[in-house]
Order: C-alpha cells, then sequence, then structure tokens
C-alpha cells in the first residue's frame, strides 16, 4: 500500500529551492554593493589624484 | 637588577605554573567572579529540582543531567573573565614579551580555570547529592574521576575560546556560542558514566563513556595548546 | 650589540613600519621622534618580540629575537599601557616579571627594581589603588627587574612628577652603566636629546633623519623639527 | 596631462556566472525529473523522493564543504595566505546554506516513514550541532574586525570544528544504542532500480555543480570585500 505523502515531497523541494535561490540572491546582491562601492570609492580616489595643488 | 644574561627562563611547566599562581591569587584576591559562579551554579541546582515533576521523575535520574548541565553553565562564568585581566592594562604584552613558550601562557591559565572550575565542582558536588537524597556511596570516589575528566575538557576548549572571545565585539555572546558545542560529548559522557555510577551498576557499563572523555580530553588539550600561539597577534 | 635589519611590518595595506635599520652598542641611546602614527609604537613593539616583523630581523648579542627565549629576556619594554595586574600589589608584579625572566632571586630583586624607582614604600599596596603616575614607576620597574640588555620606553616620562622623572633618568642611567642600550620613544626633544648618542625621526614608517647626537645641534634640530611636523600638520 | 578616463568596468559590473546559470538549469532539470518523471518507490510513497534533494545536500555539505574548510583553515594557519582564508570562510558559508536546506529537508521525510520530525539520532544530531557551530564560525568572523585576526581565530574554530564531529557522532551513537527506543520505520536502502539511481547521480552531479558555483561567487565576494577594506584602509 503505497501511502499518498505527495505534499511533504513538493514541500521539501519547495523549500529546498527558496534557500538555494535567497543564498543565489543574496550572494549577487551582495556582490552588486560591492562592487559598487568599490566603484565609487576609486573613482572618488583618482578624482582627488588628480585635483592640481591648490586647485 | 643583575644583567640578563645571569638569568635562566623557566621552562613550560614552570613557566605555566607561574602563570596560573598568579591567576590564582588575582581570583583569591577578588573573589567575586568565583562566589558568583557558586551562586549561580546553587541556584540552578535549586530551580532545576522545581523543573520536574518528581513523581514522575526520580531523583537519581534527574541528579546527573542537573548536575553537568549546572557544571558546564557555571563554569563558562568562570571561563568568561579569564583573559579579562590580560587585557586591562596590556598585562598580557609582559607575558608575550617574557621569554616563556606560548603554549605555557596557554596551560598556565587553563590550569586556573581548572582550578576555579573544581572549586565549583566541590560545593556543587555535595550540594546535588543533598537536595536530591541520593545515597551517598562508594561512587562518589569514582564520581569525582568523572568531574575532573569532565573538568579538563571543559577547561582545555574553553580557555581558548575566551582568548579568542575576548577580543572580539560581543564577547560575553561569543565565548558559550561557540564553546557549547564542544560541550556536547563532555556533557554525555559525564552525566551518562554518573548517572549509571549514580544508580549503583558495575563500573564497566560506565566504562565506554569514561574512554570518550578521556579521548577528548586527551585530543583537546593537544589540539588547544597548539592552537593557542595562533590567537596571539603577532 | 642591538643590530635591526631592514624592519617591515605591514597593517592591512599599510606599511607601519617601513624599511627600518640601525645598530646600538653597549650604552647607546637611541631617542625615536615623531608625529603620532609615525610608526614608533610598532618598532618598539617589534623590538620587543610582541610582533614579528613581516620582513628584516633583529639581532640582540647575535641571537635572532624571532628565536624567542633567550633573546626575550634580554629586553625590557616600557610601553604606554603600564602592563600590570591592578588586584595585585605593586611588589607581586614586579616579583611576577622577575620570575617569569627567570632572575635568580626574584624577590630581591623586585624590591631592588622598586627602591630605585622609589615606590618602595608602596611595594604592598594594590596597583589599582595607585595613582596613574606611581603606577608608571612601578611599570618602569616591572621592565627592569630582570635586568635587560635591551631597554625599550615608549614615552616613559609621561605622567611621571618631577621625583618620579629624577627617578626614572637615574634608573635609565644606571642600566646603561651596566651595558645596556635603550631606545627612548618620547615627543619631547629636550628630554629626549639629554640621553641620547643616536637621534632619529620617524615618518610614515621610515626613518627620515637618523644621526649621531654628537653632530647635532639640539636648538637647530628642535626647529627643523617643528617645521617638519607642521608639513604634516 | 589628461586624466585617464578608465572607467573600472571590471568593478562595477557584476559579470554574468554561466557557471552559476548552468547549475541553477541542471539543479531545476534533476527536480523536474524527481518530481516528474521518476518512480514513486513503493513502501515509501512520493516523499521518498526528498531524499535526491536530501542526501546529495547532505554529502556535499559534510564531506565537500566542510573538509574543504578543515582542510584550508589548517593550511591557512601554516601559509598565511588570504586566499585559504576565503576559501575557508566561502566553503563554511556555502556548506551552512547545504546544511540548512539538509536539515529543513530531513524531517519531512522523517516524518512520513519514522512518524517523527526528528529524532536524535548520531547523524541527524552531528548534522544539527555542525550547523550550530558554522552559525558560530559566521559570528565569529563578524564580530572581529582585524582581518589577520579574523582568518587566524576561524581557521582555529574550523580545524577545532573537524576534530569535534565526531566525538559529537560517537557519543549520540553510543547514546542510543544503550537507550534502545521504540522501533521506527527504517529507511531500509535496498538497491534501487535503475531509473531511481539515474535521478539519484544526476542530482548528486547538479548539487555539486551548484556547489562549486556557489564556492566561486562566495569567493568573488569575499575578495571584493577584502578590497573595498584595503581602499577604505588608504582613505582612512
Amino acid at each position: 500500500m503505497t501511502p499518498d505523502n505527495g505534499g511533504y515531497a513538493t514541500a521539501a523541494y519547495f523549500i529546498a529551492s527558496v534557500v538555494y535561490l535567497g543564498y543565489i540572491v543574496s550572494l549577487r546582491v551582495r556582490e552588486r554593493n560591492l562592487r559598487r562601492r568599490i566603484a565609487q570609492l576609486s573613482s572618488q580616489a583618482r578624482a582627488e589624484s588628480h585635483t592640481p595643488a591648490g586647485a | 637588577m643583575d644583567d640578563a644574561i645571569a638569568n635562566t627562563p623557566p621552562g613550560v611547566l614552570a613557566a605555566a605554573w607561574l602563570v596560573a599562581r598568579k591567576d590564582l591569587a588575582i581570583e583569591f584576591r577578588t573573589r567575586t567572579a568565583f562566589l558568583s559562579a557558586l551562586v549561580f551554579a546553587l541556584l540552578g541546582v535549586t530551580i532545576f529540582y522545581f523543573a520536574w515533576d518528581s513523581t514522575a521523575v526520580s531523583a537519581v535520574d534527574l541528579a546527573p543531567g542537573v548536575l553537568w548541565v549546572i557544571f558546564t553553565f557555571a563554569g563558562l562564568l568562570g571561563l568568561q573573565r579569564s583573559f579579562g585581566s590580560e587585557l586591562a592594562d596590556r598585562a598580557i604584552d609582559g607575558l608575550l614579551g617574557a621569554p616563556v613558550a606560548r603554549e605555557s601562557i596557554y596551560v598556565g591559565k587553563a590550569l586556573a580555570n581548572l582550578v576555579f572550575v573544581v572549586g565549583i565542582l566541590v560545593v556543587t558536588l555535595p550540594a546535588v547529592v543533598l537536595f536530591y537524597n541520593l545515597p551517598i556511596s562508594s561512587a562518589l570516589l569514582a564520581l569525582a574521576g568523572i568531574a575532573l575528566l569532565a573538568a579538563i575538557g571543559l577547561v582545555a576548549v574553553g580557555t581558548l575560546f575566551s582568548a579568542m572571545a575576548v577580543n572580539t565585539r560581543m564577547a560575553e555572546l561569543l565565548l558559550p556560542m561557540l564553546s557549547l558545542p564542544f560541550f556536547v560529548p563532555i556533557v554525555m559522557g559525564a552525566a551518562q558514566s554518573s548517572a549509571r555510577l549514580m544508580a549503583g551498576r558495575p563500573v564497566a557499563e560506565a566504562l565506554p563513556w569514561l574512554r570518550i572523555l578521556v579521548a577528548f580530553d586527551i585530543v583537546f588539550v593537544t589540539a588547544c595548546t597548539l592552537a593557542f600561539p595562533f590567537t596571539l597577534d603577532e | 650589540m642591538v643590530h635591526a635589519d631592514r624592519l617591515v611590518r605591514v597593517f592591512a595595506g599599510r606599511r607601519a613600519v617601513d624599511d627600518v635599520s640601525f645598530t646600538l652598542q653597549a650604552r647607546d641611546c637611541l631617542a625615536l621622534f615623531g608625529p603620532n602614527g609615525a610608526g614608533k609604537t610598532t618598532l618598539l613593539r617589534l623590538l620587543a618580540g610582541l610582533l614579528a616583523p613581516g620582513e628584516g630581523t633583529v639581532l640582540i648579542n647575535g641571537v635572532e629575537l624571532k628565536s624567542g627565549a633567550a633573546a626575550r629576556t634580554q629586553v625590557g619594554l616600557v610601553s604606554h599601557a603600564s602592563m600590570l595586574y591592578g588586584s595585585l600589589t605593586a611588589r607581586e608584579n614586579v616579583e611576577f616579571s622577575a620570575r617569569l625572566h627567570g632572575v635568580p632571586e626574584p624577590a630581591a630583586a623586585a624590591l631592588r627594581a622598586l627602591t630605585l624607582m622609589r615606590v618602595a614604600d608602596r611595594a604592598d599596596t594594590p596597583v589599582r589603588t595607585l595613582s596613574r603616575g606611581l603606577q608608571q614607576r612601578v611599570s618602569i620597574a616591572r621592565a627592569i627587574v630582570h635586568g635587560p640588555r635591551l631597554l625599550l620606553c615608549d614615552e616613559p616620562y609621561t605622567g611621571l612628577d618631577e621625583s618620579g622623572a629624577a627617578a626614572l633618568t637615574s634608573a635609565l642611567l644606571e642600566r646603561r652603566e651596566a651595558g645596556a642600550a635603550l631606545v627612548l620613544v618620547t615627543h619631547n626633544l629636550a628630554e629626549g636629546l639629554e640621553l641620547a648618542t643616536q637621534a632619529a625621526i620617524m615618518r610614515r614608517g621610515r626613518f627620515v633623519r637618523h644621526e649621531a647626537r654628537a653632530l647635532l645641534d639640539a636648538s637647530a634640530y628642535q626647529s627643523q623639527y617643528r617645521e617638519m611636523a607642521a608639513v604634516d600638520g | 596631462m589628461t586624466p585617464p578616463v578608465v572607467v573600472f568596468s571590471d568593478v562595477e559590473r557584476t559579470p554574468r556566472d554561466p557557471l552559476l546559470i548552468v547549475a541553477i538549469i541542471a539543479v531545476a532539470l534533476v527536480f523536474i525529473r524527481a518530481l516528474a518523471f521518476t518512480p514513486i518507490e513503493a513502501l515509501q510513497g512520493p516523499a521518498q523522493k526528498i531524499l535526491y534533494v536530501h542526501a546529495s545536500s547532505a554529502f556535499i555539505a559534510l564531506y565537500i564543504a566542510f573538509v574543504l574548510m578543515a582542510i584550508t583553515s589548517i593550511l591557512y594557519l601554516w601559509l598565511k595566505d588570504e586566499k585559504l582564508d576565503r576559501v575557508a570562510s566561502s566553503a563554511a558559508e556555502v556548506g551552512l546554506v547545504f546544511t540548512t536546506v539538509v536539515l529543513l529537508t530531513g524531517p519531512l521525510w522523517g516524518k512520513t516513514i519514522w512518524g517523527a520530525w526528528w529524532t536524535w539520532d548520531a547523524r541527524l544530531t552531528s548534522t544539527l550541532f555542525l550547523w550550530f557551530i558554522i552559525v558560530g564560525y559566521g559570528l565569529l568572523r563578524g564580530a572581529v574586525e582585524d582581518r589577520g585576526r579574523r582568518a587566524r581565530y576561524s581557521a582555529v574554530l574550523g580545524i577545532l570544528a573537524a576534530l569535534l564531529v565526531p566525538f559529537i557522532h560517537l557519543s549520540v551513537y553510543m547514546f542510543r544504542t544503550l537507550h534502545p527506543m521504540p522501533i521506527l520505520l527504517k529507511p531500509s536502502s535496498p538497491s534501487m532500480p535503475p531509473e531511481m539511481q539515474i535521478t539519484f547521480f544526476s542530482a548528486f552531479g547538479a548539487f555539486l555543480l551548484l556547489f562549486a558555483a556557489l564556492l566561486r561567487v562566495r569567493y568573488r565576494v569575499a575578495t571584493l570585500r577584502d578590497r573595498l577594506a584595503d581602499l577604505e584602509q588608504e582613505r582612512a
């Protein structure tokens, strides 16, 4: 007699998908924010280093 | 102040003993940490009694668990302040600048903590026997041995994590967070073996658990001693 | 007898000590000046063996400091922090240090060091209850109790009253008579030059000037240093 | 002199990650195959399909992620190379995600075959504690400011954790065997029919790919974070 527990399987696959996708999104967001911040800082640094002294 | 040439720096164990004695002197001078850990342990023992239905669970079954859980938490209180005295005025620099091995600093601190923890046990163990109306038997001696084995493992790991946690933000939270998983085999080994002894079972039944405790002590005393120098800034 | 060779120490990409070399003979005293953050404290910690150099070596009487015990016992350090245990007495603190260094008669040595720093009368007071200046004296006693051949002092005069400063100067002189080399970090040029046989100015981790004291004119040096400090802002 | 107009395009744009995309597609295909095209096990019912996610995630977390973390931790203390610390911390974090999936899917399967969400058996318990330790590992990293110190502390913890897990496993195992529990329906593992085997091994492959892809992204994030810290340090 095969038990009817398809709901558990669906739930498990759903939860796994949510966790893995959530982690992927969080990684990508972290990476994007870091890159923005680095670009911003290094462009500031360049702007400063090319400002003639006394200007 | 003769010349440094005449000095003969102490060996690893002699230096460890110096550090331990110094820590114990500090502890004895202040006493607050020990007394509060002790009161905490005794309060815990009484509170646990009321958390169980004593008609459903017999005291002999309850006592070992209570003892070892309380012991673990009280030990954490002691370990918490282990490195505080070193960092307050950077006394640790004095230790590190001295011609002693890094490992002996760890061993010394761990020894002092061991005395602290055993001191708590010496009071808590009879208190549990008293409050839970346990039969005083010949098992008491074996129990003391188990207590020592458990204390060594707890202190070995706890001293190392204390050295790390004290240099972090949120030291008070991090130490229990890091140490408690490591106390699982200790609490299990100690509780299981002492439960068997308190119930009057033959020592052979407790032996597998004692072996785990001994193995844990050997592995973690070695690993933590070797790892300690890496927790120092150089 | 003290030989620092091309010391480099990097912190998170910043070169706190950058290619510093010098040699001190017995009885030499190096006065080290420089603005805050110049790397003086880092250099002292390298010389005390509290930090490991990223590059370069420190030799003390021919023994490399990194090799540990034998070399470290020859060094004494007075730093910003007192390095004392507040709940122990002055005597216990100094004696503990003496024992750690393996001084033959630790109790007698501790008492002598405390007497030299003129705090022997407070020897049995817990350090926590001493004033800042007296703590500093105990801290200096702690640093000299084992008769170091290299004594490193990071602004040792800070917080000392006249009697303390006099005690410190005589203690430094005594160490020097015994053949020790000194490194003295200070902001006070007059104070530093008084004892010095060499003087160096540190900026951004480097020795920007380093010469024998005998070749220097104190007042000229002082005004040059001030100019330099003014540029740094 | 004209300032160079170089825009740091390599920094600013988050690159497409083909490996990650392939891994996501592979896992999605495996999910579809597992749920729709793999036969249902007669005794356990559809819930047995949880095995494909659960077991492969567990294997990768335990035997790949955490072993990698332990090895790179030891190597870090020896060689002091920041790259090793980045690999160790990346393996720990990705391993934590895999372990989380294991701990969430496990009870769903357990409920259907054991009748209980959770049992304190050796494997479950050591996985749970491993999860706790790795959470602690993350908290420790977050609580240490200095980069070198952070790397050393977490390497020490990583090595000790690797030593601890066998102890927990052994002691819980003894705890169970000495205290027999009411007999539960154990998931027996008779040899799987080939269709299930194919699904199982492709699931394993897909998750392995996912692990590699996530590790790579996480490593990149760690590198960027260090670079940002360097930049901020310079400006301070």
